[in-house]
């Protein structure tokens, strides 16, 4: 039923993570990793740890991404990495 | 272990996963950048074992009366799942102590690029 | 006579733990020198009494044993007085007295510093050496010999100028890495049977090990001792720690160190490989080699040394090997000669040194040529010196003569021509080196030493103690405790059981 | 036998719920942290020797968490193996606890009780690996400790931050690679507990993931162990920390990495597979080899104290991979009692280090002089003691532990190892002796004269407080009593761990 949604979701994982990796901007590089996690928790809802997916949703997409703005705001924005 | 990898395309994106957050940890000379790395990696082994739990044709651990409950197969085995909650959380906590530290290095030498801070280092 | 009856006694523990006890007292007493010395002659006097308690014991053959606890997995610290280790323990323990007189006596006259870190450290060095001569196993040997190692450290650095922690510095090199190839050894061996214990007639047995490892291991035993023992090519740690120091500290390295050494190579020789293992694997043709090389080698160096002390540390090399020669002759009368050379090397050399460290004090000459004419000052000294010499060289009325006499026996008895020369020889080197000095001394005038008296009688009374102990100890050998008959006891009790 | 049971629990406990009270005093009573750190570990540490002595006896203690029963409950597994270990680490927690009393105030002003509640947090986290009996939960123990680590590390001067967080990611990256082996394993068992892991596991024969799994653990334990290779984050991580920082981490945290690496080399696996299948255990064996050399090399070129103490470390947690990597009796006894004595002898090391650092107020070698002696004699004697100990010398705890290290290498024949057990001893000695040198004598190449005599009568003795010079102290006069009774300790307490594949 759903391995055409996976197929996209691990291609949208696949994506997300050399995104949040390459880009210079490290706000830009802080939603690319968050939408890194936010994939990772439909992915798990998808393949039926449910629980997983929300609590990867909600701690590892919300609080992290709380976190890494407030990070790059304490610190700098740009790198040339 | 072959047909282990072949049975399931998932693993082959969770090694590719693994790979980048290794690449992102070792490689990436920003901390920033070193720190996304840690989540990419940790989150591929969580991916893991969620994905070891998988089975086709099987519904999510709760008791449903449309599958026969006394037989196993048609569902899939919680404990990984549960597991896992606690990895996030504990993935969450590093990550939380590695901003606070980024934060601590920013105040001390105005940079995070591992080059710099190291040439800063050394000219103390 | 029985030869393994033993009983059990805590006289080796407390004889060896005495010195040990001693060291808090001498450290607390630091600032009171009277009473700081007063406990290492106490100790001394305490110590030389209880090996004495055990001696009548070990005449029989009967070995007091001691087992303090299991030291390692299946290896205890154990304590066996038998008679070769009385042997050594009773010279030990008898001349440390003297050598505590005569230190006060140096120490004083000489205005030394750290007197303090002096005497423990001889003190605990006195323990090691007699827990060496009472160990019952290969391990407890390791742990007395490394103790005396870091023992002796402060004494040979005592003087703390650069040459002096120079020559600490190689001597810890050597000695450290000599402890380490014993270890190594030792767990071979106890890889191998399953015991450390040292039993008459050796551990190992023929075929126990394929020729060549029982060559290594021996390579490795021996350069463990052979090290403190001064065998060429591992002497070089002695002469400098010899001069650089005080000539006290050389003389505990003529008595303690080197000769827990040598006492070293005969204890392996005679209890770990035993006689027939060595003669099957040519083992003593090694130990030959090395040793008659060193005792040629070593006489020749002392020949060309300016300085008298260096001359006699080169000296003490050499006759240091004769023994370990004695131990490679393999027959009993080249083990009495060895092991009586312990003894006799012992008082002459330290009549020797006691002179030499009087002519620094008192008439302050180190080097061969200024003393031309000082025997006239000092005559009981040099006189002292005449005999230790001429017990050196082997002529008949001092104790050199016997050990010598035992061990020319042995190289005849075992056809060996060429040792036999090599004793001539280095006999002939011997008065060719000491003699120089009794001439200049004596016969040699000059008026520099016009007004300068004898030495303080703290030390010409020592000097010429020991020097008169060297001549009635070849005309009596046995008067003092029955050392002869401890000798031959001990060597009988290795031939027989091999 | 009932009331045996808790015993795991209360071993665990007491630093768990000390980290939580160490935090709720009001802030003017100023010792109670400390009050807390040293009754909380005092209390571990009793109730640990109690486990040891029991288990020595009468064989393991499992206690179900919860009353739960494996696989689906977590269980605490209580054998000769972790009671050893528990030991070690609240042994060594409650001596630097105690020695913390004037150094944490003065070095983490007003974070006294933040201080304690971390370092029991790790006390917690170890001691949960040790006991645990489940692959995951020992994660998640990890995991607690390792964010207690990074956190006390990250105290320090304005260098440790960095060093914090390279020891985090390379941390989070052994952790992570032990989490994955956990996953191949289960996958292949289906079993997160110990016990029903190596039950399934000599059945499956030779099942690749299974090995795979193994694997990972033991590298990503390896990079916990700062195994050579994976030892680059020590050397700073423990150099710009706070003294008593290093001094509680130092002694245990890679011991507990060692605890692992056995419990997954000998207990879970099988012995003889590990040692023949796949030449794990060898490999272990030869990285610690060279990470002996190595870390000694690296020591002796360093100027500061406690940076060449935390270069000795990587050469010490060799020996134990070097035991390891025998795979045999003797190799574990030796791993085993090197553990012990490592730990006391760092402790006791890295004490020192705090007692100069906090009477002189530095510890770089090059400025150490004569006047050490005379002002500290006891510190000194302390850390004569140690190095004699870490050279290996005989009578004390350090020399047995490389006796029984030489035994196993020839009995495996493995003449590398011995090789480097020897040479390394003698590495040790230069670096040790050097200070010593500094520390007991004139270096200058002067005359000794009246006039430095005079000089030396001058400096006055300013010895540590009681508080500090008391465990200081006491450890070093316990590597004595650990070298005489080292016999007693491999027959009742190391004999009875060896599993019976071994």
């Amino acid at each position: 039923m759903n391995w055409l949604v996976e197929l996209v979701l691990f291609i949208l994982l696949l994506t997300t993570a050399v995104l949040a990796l390459s880009v210079r901007d490290l706000l830009a590089a802080a939603a690319a990793a968050t939408a890194f996690t936010f994939t990772m928790a439909l992915l798990f809802v998808s393949m039926g740890a449910i629980d997983v997916g929300f609590t990867e949703a909600v701690v590892g997409a919300g609080i992290v991404g709380v976190y890494f703005i407030a990070a790059v705001f304490q610190t700098s924005r740009r790198t040339r990495d | 272990m072959i047909e282990f990898l072949h049975s399931y395309y998932a693993y082959w994106a969770i090694i590719l996963l693994l790979v980048i957050g290794l690449y992102g940890m070792l490689v990436k000379t920003n901390l920033m950048k070193k720190v996304i790395g840690m989540i990419i990696f940790q989150n591929a082994i969580i991916l893991l074992f969620v994905a070891a739990a998988f089975k086709w044709d099987a519904t999510v651990p709760v008791l449903d009366p449309a599958y026969p409950s006394e037989d196993p197969v048609n569902y899939l085995n919680p404990l990984p799942h549960t597991l896992m909650l606690t990895a996030i959380v504990v993935g969450v906590a590093i990550v939380g102590v590695a901003f606070a530290l980024l934060i601590a290095i920013y105040r001390n030498y105005g940079t995070l690029e591992e080059p710099v801070l190291m040439e800063r280092m050394r000219s103390e | 006579m029985p030869l393994t009856e033993t009983y059990s006694s805590s006289l080796p523990f407390w004889a060896v733990a005495v010195s040990l006890l001693a060291v808090p007292a001498i450290l607390w007493s630091a600032r009171k020198p009277n009473l700081r010395e007063f406990w290492t002659l106490l100790a001394a006097a305490i110590k030389f009494g209880l090996v004495l308690a055990l001696l009548p014991g070990a005449k029989e053959g009967r070995v007091a044993e001691f087992v303090l606890l299991e030291i390692a997995e299946g290896i205890e610290l154990s304590l066996r007085a038998d008679a070769f280790g009385m042997f050594f323990a009773l010279i030990a323990s008898g001349l440390w007295i003297l050598t505590s007189f005569y230190s006060i006596g140096y120490m004083r006259g000489h205005h030394e510093k750290k007197q303090t870190r002096y005497f423990a450290s001889f003190a605990v060095s006195l323990s090691a050496t007699i827990g060496i001569a009472f160990s019952g196993n290969l391990l407890t040997f390791i742990i007395f010999y490394e103790l005396l190692t870091l023992a002796t450290y402060p004494l040979v650095i005592h003087s703390e100028n650069r040459e002096a922690i120079r020559a600490g510095r190689q001597y810890l090199a050597y000695a450290l890495t000599a402890g380490l190839l014993m270890v190594a050894g030792a767990a071979w061996i106890y890889g191998t049977t399953g015991t450390l214990d040292f039993t008459p007639g050796g551990i190992l047995e023929e075929g126990m090990l394929s020729a060549g490892g029982m060559r290594i291991l021996f390579f490795m035993l021996m350069i463990g001792v052979g090290v403190k023992g001064g065998i060429m090519p591992l002497h070089s740690w002695l002469p400098n720690a010899m001069v650089a120091p005080t000539p006290v500290s050389a003389l505990l390295h003529a008595v303690a160190v080197v000769k827990s050494g040598v006492f070293g190579v005969v204890r392996m020789a005679g209890f770990v490989f035993g006689p027939d293992v060595m003669a099957a694997y040519d083992l003593n043709t090694i130990l030959a080699v090395f040793a008659g090389f060193t005792i040629i080698v070593a006489s020749v160096i002392a020949l060309r040394q300016e300085n008298l002390k260096r001359r006699l540390a080169y000296s003490t090399v050499a006759h240091l090997s004769y023994i370990a020669m004695g131990a490679a002759l393999l027959n009993s009368e080249g083990f009495t000669g060895g092991m009586l050379h312990i003894s006799t090397h012992a008082t002459m050399k330290i009549t020797l040194f006691f002179c030499a460290g009087a002519i620094i004090v008192h008439a302050h000459k180190e080097n061969v040529s200024d003393l031309d004419g000082l025997g006239r000052a000092m005559p009981w000294t040099f006189a002292a010196f005449t005999i230790g010499a001429m017990g050196l060289t082997g002529v008949p009325p001092v104790n050199g003569f016997l050990s010598k006499w035992f061990l020319c026996l042995g190289s005849i008895e075992a056809g060996q021509w060429l040792v036999l020369g090599v004793f001539l020889v280095s006999g002939l080197l011997n008065a060719a080196y000491l003699f120089p000095v009794v001439y200049r001394g004596f016969f040699r005038s000059s008026d520099k030493f016009r007004k300068l008296g004898e030495a303080s009688p703290f030390m010409v009374v020592p000097l010429c103690a020991t020097a008169v102990l060297s001549v009635v100890f070849c005309l009596f050998p046995n008067l003092f405790f029955g050392l002869f008959d401890l000798a031959t006891a001990a060597v009988e009790g290795i031939m027989k059981a091999s | 036998m009932e009331a045996w049971v808790h015993l795991a629990v209360a071993i665990l406990l007491p630093a768990f719920f000390g980290a939580l009270v160490a935090v709720i005093f009001p802030a003017r009573w100023r010792n109670a942290p400390w009050v807390t750190a040293v009754i909380t570990s005092g209390l571990a540490f009793a109730a640990s020797v109690a486990g040891l002595v029991y288990t020595a006896s009468r064989g393991e203690v499992r206690y179900y968490l919860g009353g739960w029963e494996p696989p689906m409950g977590i269980e605490l597994v209580m054998d000769p193996l972790s009671a050893f270990f528990c030991a070690v680490v609240t042994g060594m927690a409650f001596f630097v606890f105690i020695h913390g009393k004037t150094v944490v105030p003065r070095e983490t002003p007003g974070k006294e009780a933040a201080f304690y509640s971390t370092a029991l947090l790790l006390v917690g986290g170890l001691l949960g690996i040790v006991l645990t009996g489940d692959l995951f939960n020992l994660y998640v123990f990890l995991e607690i400790s390792s964010l207690a680590g990074y956190a006390l590390v990250a105290i320090g001067d304005r260098r440790a931050p960095f060093s914090a967080f390279r020891y985090l990611i390379l941390g989070t990256i052994g952790a992570s690679f032990y989490l994955l082996g956990v996953a191949f394993i289960a996958m292949e068992t289906g079993s997160f507990n110990m016990g029903d892991v190596a039950r399934v596991v000599p059945a499956l024969g030779d099942s690749a993931p299974a090995t795979v799994g193994l694997i990972l653990i033991v590298f990503g334990i390896g990079l916990k162990m700062a195994l050579f290779p994976m030892h680059g984050w020590l050397s700073d991580a423990y150099t710009y920390a706070t003294s008593t920082s290093t001094a509680i981490i130092a002694p245990i945290g890679t011991k507990v990495a060692a605890y692992v690496l056995l419990r997954g080399c000998f207990y879970m696996f099988d012995p003889d597979f590990v040692r023949e299948g796949i030449p794990l255990t060898t490999i272990i064996g030869y990285l610690g080899a060279v990470g002996i050399i190595w870390g000694s090399v690296l020591a002796i070129a360093q100027s500061d104290l406690k940076r060449m103490l935390a270069f000795s470390s990587v050469s010490q947690v060799g020996y134990i991979a070097l035991g390891v990597g025998l795979a045999s009796p003797l190799g574990m006894i030796g791993a085993v009692l090197h553990t012990l004595n490592h730990a006391v002898m760092k402790a006791c090391l890295f004490l020192v280090n705090t007692n100069i650092l906090s009477r002189f107020g530095h510890t770089d070698i090059r400025r150490f002089d004569r006047t050490f002696r005379i002002r500290m004699p006891w510190t000194m004697a302390a850390f004569t003691l140690a190095a004699i100990s870490m050279i290996g010398l005989p009578p004390t705890a350090g020399f047995f532990s490389k006796w029984y290290l030489v035994l196993g290498s020839w009995e495996n024949a493995n003449y590398v190892f011995l090789g480097v057990i020897l040479v390394s001893s003698l590495l040790n000695v230069v670096y040790f002796f050097r200070v010593l040198e500094k520390i007991y004598l004139r270096t200058d190449g002067e005359p000794y004269d009246e006039k430095n005599e005079r000089e030396d009568a001058a400096v006055e003795r300013e010895e540590s407080p009681a508080s500090m010079l008391f465990p200081t102290v006491f450890l070093a006069a316990s590597l004595l009593v650990l070298g005489l009774a080292n016999a007693f300790i491999v027959t009742y307490f190391i004999r009875p761990m060896i599993p019976s594949g071994l």
